[in-house]
């Protein structure tokens, strides 16, 4: 039954395909059209999921649990949940689309290149399937490897410094990380996601509220880099630079955000409560900072960095209100992100592949030349400023219209950043497209997109627009996920009787606590 | 009569004298001698503590010991003519090619 | 009961947006033309068969089509509703639209982005049609952010014009903006009430009197305020609206003129009951309607770009209905939101035609004479020239008589308010007259472009827009427009002569049937808490908007007076303008530092690019971009690798190579160890 | 006989070794030596198969008392034979037909395992020094085997003078110990130090072999010699060394604090707490600057005996379990990317710099992606062995209640990944275009054979560590005092709760 | 009579000790040493092991020194000169040297009575008894020395051959 072993599938397809890609002859396409057919079959694989998931119950489903190391006891334990459920999707959706946009721009070492950015793919999928402690930090921190390595491979100018950087970046805070895990095993004794939140949940360990901040503490420094949260994304803007387009499309955002809210708020709901003021400040913070400093590049690539660090800072601030509501919001964003961004980044390259730069200020009037490119670079831009209709509007609204009652104040401020969203995205797309013809845009005569970039952008734009429009059909499912997490009364119903709508959802979001 | 302490306290000076020796030697061999110095200090302390257990085997440990060190010496003596051969020189403090 | 599909009134238009937007490059004009023009056609037809039903409909009419966002306790639908209001807002939409479409078949028919132009316009149609049928805020604020995303595209349609690129930019941001005031009111609506449906909150609110002037009850209409100042461009977020001239001429009648820029007013008015609670509210609604009126008046009548004059006449005109919303007559501020919409759309589709027939000149100076050789165009500007200054009995003088007269009698400071809409109203009269004349009288000074095209293109303030001749040769063969051009000039025509009719005030013998058609809708709930909660309650329409018994004669005198003021306007710009054709040069020369204060828009765009852009691009690139993120995020990271390389590099000082130092070394610590061991000492320093 | 068949491995070994000799002296002068190298690796194979064939003997001691063979000597078996093979094929690989002394070389090889073999084995504190002493002499023969060079001799005498410095410590504390009890059996000691009227000599015994062994080690403070030696000798010679002894001494070392002198904890488990952390430390540090291959894996071998010596903290079965293990995966990982230098280097280094080894991925994308493993394996990356050793070490120490010394633990594996992981970007950036092209000579059958156990190794150990833990933990069940093992889940209040 | 006998052997040893350590020359030190073991072996027989007594005369001060003055007189090594390659020598080493024989004295000396006295010829080991337990018990050390010296041989061999 391909239920039961589906997960497995999905998660070590990839890694059959990188061996295999180790062992063709490096003559022609062939590594590009076997890793293409690999990443189309991982994804079809994955659809298995969504069809077949039950969205009434909330617990992770499609569970594999078999022992792996007997003692200390580390088990293959996966499963997913509707958290899981999407990210999982998004993974293996960004798979072709990674190999469709190196498809010319890796031009050599194409096998080291492909056999990485299969491992890259089983590490990040077995990092949202994985429900063993142990066996999540082995896909975590495997998911370094491939990264730095093609980072140092094809970074342009500073590759080796830009991998190192991430590589330390994320290394060091996740030995920390370790640490906290092993001390719960030692006191728990166990490594399973699920006995562990049993364990933490019934309090009946005894252990000191000191200690638990600090393993927290431990867990969110490691994911909040990942993701990153403000002062802590040294890394990105050098990562998004010089990483090959498939790599930073994937480099941000939803790995650490799932490891925040399914461990942080899995584990320590208390403690994540605690640290949620200093975290919301830091996510409003996140989100002015990004879009200045985005307002403030000429290179494309770190204006998109910037960018993405705005964005994901809503992600922080909704995960830290605790509303329902902003929860559901945070994790379609970290979806929105992941699509959009992705988006952005490969339209980025396509112009490179073209004109050989990313400076902005050696552009101008390009749209006159490529009026397909430049429609799509339109819809995804306002896709990133929240454009209703247009998947981050949802996302964005969600967030800060669940985490308002909570911080009010806050979350004003952090809505001045969609002001500078569009600030900054317009000037771009201004910069770029608009005006008369640059000279290098005149010199260089280059056609339209092709075929293959057609296939690559259409199903991101569309997905795009799907999001915006039917949103219920994502967040039934990461409402099921959320609702265990959130704060019982999502909004506070100040002065007004409540509507008949709220009425009724007040006891869904009461019911809490589904193993 | 002496007390066995008095055996082990000349065991300890003769050791500490070698240390000595081979941190102020220059000349490989004679660092090598104050090796062999050490040994024997130690030697020393063996037979006594033999003496004191009334234990045979303290004696055969010293007997191993003069096997091992000729063993030592033999082949000690071709790494210092090797490395004369090498560099010529026989001062310790010249034979720093390899550092940080 | 009966199920009117208004869906399809705004897909009709989209599904013209995706044909024209993804097919149209290649497609022959006719059928860009033909999709277009159904795109628009249709829903009119619709909204025609609506009114014809109209009447048999138990209002509101709502209709849901599913759920667009949903999460835990909050969700949202697309749902659409019919009221009065929206059937107001529906038939100016479409008919104006249409007749736009229309026009712009001959405008823009020698543009090479003729698609491009004709799919932004069915996407403009789509949103502006969605903002006005949505039943809940969120919907509203999907058509409220489109038309502005529309607006933007076609203000930047001549993308590679830089100033057009900027305008378009700017319009956005600036609305955006408003946007942010948009949204927070929403988030506030969520908080208070957990939903976003009107009804539902207007309900509530209407059966609360004891939240009559409650604290978030004003915060939430200041915040819609701040959404509606941006979209209508009032004081202080109007700047984009006379940038957003370098659009196509048609674009700015459609959406700069009739429909986008006053979503606000009808946003304001579909939100009444939450104002009506918050009187700060309304008087801040008030004050800067009024401001905005009369301080673009003053603007106005120092502009010499033709469009830009009706743009600042817009941003006052606007200004009135914002007045009108302010007192609390939200039937009148609609009233006028209409007969402006034909008068306005009107001033601006002849204003393209002299444009057009002067190939693209847009300098007032350089105009004149043109009277008898664009017939056509003149009379139909005259019209509506007349119409909007005021003059009885034409549709501005109902309209703007109706607000004065309305904030006359409003209790708080309403004389003021009057007081300074009588003076605009006179403001008003002049500059368009002046328009009127330096256009259309005197001798023809088209023969001076030559050697003026020159200055103009130095001047900085005035753009002079090169829009592609649709008879080639830029000769100055002055002509007149095609018919498809020149049949919607006269039907606006017509409606801004006789759209008076249908409000005419009570006071001067009419029945005002607008106000009662639409005071279900709009009736003020402060008035009378009972019978309005009763009202909203059962939907039944009992209440007139009445004026207190015994002001007939008041309104006689207010209409009179107003008159009158128009008069003065008109005279003035005849002596100044006809008779003695160089006063207005010396009243220039004798007080000149207002001239020039009036002349340069009293600087404020240079004042908010010192206030605004500059500090925060100083910010991002200095203070943020080098401080923080390079000296201190990245320098931290240096720094702790730097540190421990320093201290790898005394590590690697023990390894001096030299065995004597070794040996050393191992002595002292083997000594160390020994005595350590022995005493016991290091057991105390082992941390657990 | 039973008891000559307790010491099978050694006597292959020594059999082999001398049969090497016997046909090295037969061969014509100019012949090639390489079919020596194939007959002592022969010799290795069957020592493997010996030791591996000692799992099925009971439990026991022979030649009165003066070995056990236990799951645990065996345990050690296994691996030293393991890694005399790959070094011999190594060697192989790297030397060429002209080499001198290639037959002694071999022979030094076998005879050095078999000192190493015994060091495990023992459980005569005489044995293990002779055994010590046979394993370092010819150890310190092979680092200065490369005569012409002026690295190799100083290499060779500065290991050798270092070496007997600290075998004379080691010695005293022998004396010492015999001293206090009057015995040199291991067993003796167990049962009766305890009792000693005179524990002050027994506590500076302990001391002086723990300074004899951690230097063998290269433990700090007493690793001073470990970055020069390294980076003199051959590099098939230091993939042995830097393995084996320190693995043999590592057992002596388990041996005598677990097995001896147990109830001494209260007394080395700080000493042993602080060699671990300065070891961490300073290997770390030391290595971060590096710009020579050998001199960094040097450094980074002292921060992987740091690493070790944290298991011995645990003072638990899991403690024995995990530094056995960790041993195991260790000797793997070294050996495979010391293979990899050799060549790439050669015998006779010729590529030393970090540097040089820019774009190797590109010259020959199997070597550059194996020592990427191997290095990867060295950060303690998932999946691979050196996660694994990592992990139990610290659970173990952890399980103990040494949080400091995990936190300090790992924030050094944290520091270690910046230099593995700079060399790793280093084989996979483009070669520079003004850099000569590098020549890599093809790699040959016996290289791709050790490739392929080591890199094997790795990888199972990191994917499929069940086998050799719990030979391992069997191994730790050999020391009495610790027959039971901790039961790691004691604390655990929800174990019954089985997982869904 | 015994204490009298420690005194002047010990004594000698340690002169011959000092004398190591201060001469410059390597014969010197060679001869200083020779002196030491020879004493030493005194020391042997006064703590009653006769055999050790002989072996230490036969095989260090015999063999082993032998060696040593052969290879001085091979490289034929002159008067060392006092390089100054190392502070760390002085600065660490020497207190180390003075640390262990300060803690070392310390030890014996304070348990002094636990380890009791040494008497003239009440414990002599006759080489029979020694061999006993060097055959018996100890046979595999024994054999495996015997590894050892091939090692040695070997190693000698390896590396002081001319090269070719």
């Amino acid at each position: 039954m391909l239920t039961d072993r589906i997960l497995t599938l999905i998660t070590f397809v990839p890694t059959g395909g990188a061996l295999v890609v180790a062992l063709l002859p490096r003559r022609g396409r062939v590594v590009q059209v076997f890793t293409l057919l690999v990443t189309l079959l991982t994804f079809g694989l994955s659809l298995h999921l969504p069809v077949h998931f039950d969205y009434a119950h909330h617990g992770f489903q499609f569970v594999e649990n078999n022992a792996w190391i007997a003692s200390p006891a580390i088990r293959y334990h996966l499963g997913v949940d509707g958290l899981s459920l999407w990210l999982v999707l998004l993974t293996t959706f960004l798979g072709p689309i990674g190999v469709l946009v190196s498809w010319r721009a890796i031009q050599t070492r194409t096998k080291e290149f492909y056999f990485f950015f299969l491992l890259q793919q089983t590490a990040m999928i077995g990092v949202f399937v994985a429900l063993d402690m142990i066996l999540y930090y082995g896909f975590w921190e495997l998911s370094l490897v491939p990264m730095a390595i093609l980072i140092a491979m094809c970074g342009p100018s500073r590759g080796r410094q830009a991998a190192i950087k991430f590589f330390l970046y994320t290394f060091l805070p996740s030995a920390l990380f370790l640490v906290a895990v092993l001390w719960l095993y030692a006191k728990t004794g166990t490594f399973d996601f699920v006995q562990l939140q049993a364990a933490l949940a019934s309090g009946s360990l005894g252990l000191s509220p000191a200690a638990l901040g600090w393993a927290s503490l431990a867990f969110l420094v490691a994911f909040a880099v990942k993701v990153p949260v403000f002062p802590l994304h040294g890394w990105l803007p050098d990562v998004i630079q010089e990483a090959p387009t498939a790599m930073a499309m994937v480099v941000a955002g939803k790995l650490g955000l799932y490891s925040i809210f399914r461990f942080n708020l899995g584990l320590f709901p208390e403690q994540s409560r605690a640290i949620a003021p200093l975290m919301i400040a830091l996510g409003v913070i996140g989100i002015l900072y990004g879009a200045l400093l985005a307002l403030a590049q000429t290179d494309m690539r770190r204006l998109i960095a910037y960018s993405i660090l705005g964005n994901l800072s809503f992600c922080i601030l909704g995960i830290f209100c605790f509303a329902l509501t902003g929860l559901n919001g945070a994790v379609f964003q970290t979806l929105n992100e992941g699509i959009t961004g992705s988006a952005l980044l490969v339209l980025v390259s396509f112009l490179y592949e073209r004109y050989g730069t990313y400076d902005m200020s050696l552009y101008g009037g390009v749209a006159g030349r490529l009026p397909m490119l430049a429609t799509l670079y339109v819809i995804t831009a306002l896709a990133l400023t929240g454009l209703p209709l247009l998947n981050g509007f949802v996302g964005e609204f969600l967030v800060l219209s669940g985490s308002f009652p909570v911080h009010p104040d806050w979350v004003g401020v952090a809505a001045l950043g969609v002001i500078l969203s569009a600030s900054y995205m317009l000037w771009m797309v201004q910069r770029i497209f608009y005006g008369q013809p640059s000279s290098l845009v005149l010199n260089r005569v280059s056609a339209d997109l092709n075929a293959r970039e057609h296939f690559t952008l259409w199903p991101m734009a569309i997905l795009m627009l799907a999001m915006g429009v039917l949103s219920p059909y994502w967040i039934r499912a990461i409402d099921g996920a959320m609702s265990g997490l959130a704060n019982p009364a999502s909004f506070t119903a100040s002065r007004a009787v409540p509507a008949p709508a709220m009425r009724a959802a007040v006891p869904a979001a009461l019911e809490t606590e589904k193993p | 009569m002496v007390p066995i302490a008095y055996y082990l306290v000349l065991s300890a000076i003769l050791f500490s004298v070698g240390v000595a020796a081979f941190l102020i030697k220059r000349n490989i061999i004679s660092i090598f001698m104050s090796i062999e110095l050490m040994l024997n200090a130690v030697n020393l302390t063996f037979v006594a503590f033999a003496h004191e257990w009334r234990q045979v085997n303290g004696q055969i440990f010293v007997f191993f010991v003069m096997v091992v060190a000729a063993a030592e010496a033999a082949v000690g003596l071709a790494i210092i003519i090797a490395i004369f051969r090498a560099r010529n020189t026989l001062n310790v403090d010249q034979i720093d090619l390899m550092k940080l | 009961m009966t199920d009117l599909h208004l869906w399809i009134l705004p897909i009709i238009p989209f599904a013209g947006f995706l044909v024209n937007g993804l097919l149209g490059r290649r497609a022959p004009k006719p059928v860009v033309t033909a999709v277009a023009l159904i795109g628009s056609l249709l829903p009119t037809l619709w909204v025609s068969n609506l009114v014809v039903h109209f009447g048999s409909l138990t209002l509101p009419h709502v209709e849901t089509y599913g759920t667009w966002i949903a999460s835990g306790a909050f969700h949202a639908n697309f749902s659409f509703q019919l009221d009065q209001l929206t059937l107001v807002m529906l038939c100016v939409v479409t008919g104006v639209g249409f007749l736009i479409h229309v026009y712009s078949v001959g405008y823009m028919a020698e543009e090479e982005g003729y698609w491009r132009f004709f799919a932004y316009m069915n996407l403009f149609l789509f949103f502006m049609l969605t903002l006005v049928l949505a039943e809940n805020f969120l919907l509203m604020f999907v058509g409220w952010e489109g038309v502005g995303l529309a607006s933007y595209l076609l203000i930047g349609f001549y993308y590679h014009r830089d100033s057009a690129a900027n305008a378009g930019k700017k319009a956005f941001i600036v609305n955006r903006i408003g946007d942010f005031g948009f949204l927070i009111a929403m988030f506030l609506l969520i908080a208070h009430f957990g939903t976003l449906q009107f009804a539902s909150v207007f309900n509530t609110v209407a059966m609360h009197p004891d939240w009559q002037g409650a604290g978030f009850l004003t915060a939430i209409a200041l915040f819609l305020v701040l959404g509606a100042v941006g979209k209508s461009a009032q004081i202080p977020l109007y700047v984009w609206l006379p940038d957003a001239m370098e659009g196509p001429t048609p674009v700015s009648a459609l959406i700069h003129a009739a429909t986008m820029v006053t979503a606000g007013v009808y946003m304001i008015a579909r939100t009444h009951v939450l104002f009506d609670r918050a009187p700060v509210a309304l008087a801040v609604v008030a004050i800067i309607g009024t401001a905005t009126a009369f301080f673009a008046a003053t603007v106005g009548m120092a502009q010499t770009d033709i469009k830009r004059v009706l743009a600042y006449s817009t941003v006052s005109q606007l200004g009135y209905m914002f007045l009108a919303c302010g007192v609390a007559a939200y039937s009148a501020g609609i009233f006028h939101l209409v007969t402006h919409a034909f008068f306005k759309a009107l001033l601006f589709l002849a204003a393209g035609s002299v444009i057009h027939a002067l190939s693209g000149e847009q300098d007032m100076r350089v105009m004149g004479g043109l009277r008898k050789k664009i017939p056509v165009t003149f009379w139909t500007m005259t019209a509506a020239v007349f119409a909007i200054s005021g003059v009885p009995p034409l549709a501005g003088f109902v309209s703007k008589d109706e607000i004065l007269y309305q904030a006359f009698i409003s209790p708080n400071g309403g004389k003021i308010l009057w007081a300074v809409g009588l003076i605009t109203a006179g403001l008003t009269s002049f500059y368009m007259f002046r328009l009127w004349y330096m256009t259309f009288f005197g001798e023809s000074r088209a023969a001076l472009a030559e050697e003026h095209g020159a200055a103009v293109h130095a001047r900085s303030d005035t753009k002079l827009v090169i829009e592609a001749d649709p008879h080639g040769g830029h000769g100055h063969g002055v002509h007149e427009s095609p018919k498809v051009m020149l049949w919607p000039l006269i039907i606006l025509a017509i409606l801004s002569v006789i759209g008076g009719w249908m409000g005419w005030p009570a006071g001067l013998g009419g029945s005002n049937w607008f106000a009662h058609f639409l005071s279900p809708v709009v009736t003020a709930v402060h008035l009378n808490y009972e019978q309005t909660s009763v009202a909203l309650a059962t939907g039944v329409a009992n209440l007139p908007n009445q004026a207190p018994a015994g002001d007939k004669s008041i309104e006689m005198l207010l209409a009179l007076l107003s008159t009158l003021v128009a008069a003065t306007g008109w005279f003035v710009a005849h002596y100044m303008y006809y008779m003695r054709p160089g006063t207005a040069d010396r009243l220039a020369q004798r007080m000149h530092g207002l001239y020039a204060l009036i002349v340069n828009k009293y600087w404020v765009d240079e004042l908010y690019g010192a206030v605004v852009v500059a500090p925060v691009l100083f910010l991002a690139r200095w203070v943020l971009g080098v401080l923080i993120d390079r000296a201190v995020i990245d320098g931290g990271g240096m720094a702790a690798g730097y540190s421990a390389q320093g201290f790898g590099a005394l590590v690697t000082r023990i390894q001096s190579g030299n065995i004597r130092s070794y040996a050393g070394w191992l002595a002292l610590f083997a000594a160390l160890v020994l005595a350590a061991t022995y005493f016991g000492w290091i057991a105390q320093f082992v941390p657990r | 006989m039973n008891d000559a068949l307790r010491i099978l491995p050694e006597i292959v070994l020594t059999l082999a070794g001398i049969l090497v000799m016997l046909v090295d002296a037969t061969m014509a002068k100019t012949a090639s030596r390489k079919p020596l190298g194939w007959l002592a690796a022969l010799g290795a194979l069957a020592a493997l198969a010996a030791s591996l064939w000692q799992y099925s003997l009971p439990p026991g001691t022979a030649y009165f008392d003066v070995v056990r063979t236990d799951a645990f000597s065996v345990f050690f078996h296994v691996l030293i034979a393991g890694i005399v093979l790959a070094a011999l094929l190594i060697t192989l690989d790297s030397v060429s037909d002209s080499t001198e002394g290639l037959g002694e070389l071999f022979a030094l090889m076998l005879f050095g395992a078999v000192g190493m073999m015994f060091m495990t084995c023992a459980t005569e504190l005489l044995l293990i020094f002779i055994g010590l002493e046979v394993s370092s002499i010819s150890t310190y023969i092979m680092a200065g085997f490369r005569r012409k060079s002026a690295k190799s001799p100083e290499s060779a005498l500065k290991y050798f003078l270092l070496g007997s410095f600290a075998t004379a410590f080691f010695l005293y504390g022998i004396a010492m110990i015999f001293g206090a009890t009057g015995s040199t059996s291991i067993d003796f000691l167990a049962t009766h130090a305890a009792a000693s009227h005179m524990p002050g000599l027994l506590y500076v015994g302990l001391a002086m072999i723990v300074i004899g062994l951690g230097f063998k080690v290269s433990a700090a403070p007493f690793h001073v010699w470990t970055p020069d030696v390294y980076e003199g000798a051959p590099s098939p010679v230091v993939a042995l060394m830097s393995t084996g002894p320190k693995v043999a001494a590592f057992a002596v070392l388990l041996r005598i604090a677990y097995g001896a002198l147990p109830f001494l904890h209260g007394h080395w488990i700080p000493i042993l707490w602080w060699m671990a952390v300065l070891s961490m430390t300073i290997g770390n540090l030391g290595a971060l600057r590096q710009r020579s291959v050998k001199r960094l894996l040097a450094y980074s071998s002292i921060a992987h005996a740091g690493y070790l010596l944290v298991a011995f903290t645990a003072f638990s079965a899991d403690g024995i379990a995990a530094a056995s293990f960790y041993a195991v995966s260790y000797a793997a990982m070294n050996v495979g990317i010391f293979a990899v230098i050799s060549h790439a280097g050669g015998y006779d280094d010729r590529l030393t710099l970090i540097e040089d080894y820019r774009g190797l991925s590109y010259r020959s994308p199997l070597l550059g992606g194996v020592m990427a493993l191997f290095l990867i394996s060295l950060i303690g990356i998932p999946f691979t062995g050196g996660f694994f050793g990592k992990f139990y070490v610290f659970a173990a120490a952890l399980h103990s209640g040494m949080v400091w010394l995990t936190i300090i633990g790992l924030i050094n594996s944290g520091i270690a990944a910046f230099y593995y992981l700079r060399m790793v970007a280093t084989i996979y950036a483009r070669p520079a275009e003004t850099a000569p092209v590098m020549s890599i000579p093809r790699p040959s059958m016996p290289l791709l054979i050790a490739l392929f156990l080591t890199a094997a190794a790795t990888l199972v150990l990191g994917i499929m560590p069940q086998g050799v833990l719990s030979a391992a933990q069997s191994a730790a069940q050999t020391y009495p005092s610790f027959s039971q093992p901790m039961p790691v889940t004691a604390a655990a209040p929800v174990m019954n709760t089985a997982s869904r | 009579m015994h204490l009298a006998l420690f005194i002047i052997f010990g004594g000698l040893c340690v002169a011959g000790a000092l004398n190591l350590l201060f001469q410059r020359h390597p014969i010197n030190c060679a001869l200083s040493l020779i002196v030491v073991m020879s004493s030493l072996s005194v020391l042997y027989l006064l703590l009653g092991a006769e055999f050790l007594a002989a072996a230490q005369v036969i095989v260090y001060s015999g063999a082993i020194m032998v060696l040593f003055t052969f290879v001085i007189m091979l490289l034929n090594a002159g008067k060392e000169d006092r390089t100054h390659g190392s502070k760390l020598a002085y600065i660490a080493g020497f207190p180390g040297a003075a640390i262990l024989l300060g803690l070392l004295a310390y030890i014996f000396l304070s348990r002094q009575a636990e380890f009791g006295q040494a008497r003239l010829g009440e414990y002599m080991v006759n080489t029979g008894a020694l061999s006993q337990v060097l055959f018996k018990n100890l046979l595999l050390p024994f054999e495996v020395t015997s590894v050892l010296i091939l090692i040695a041989i070997l190693g000698a061999v390896a590396l002081a051959r001319k090269e070719h």
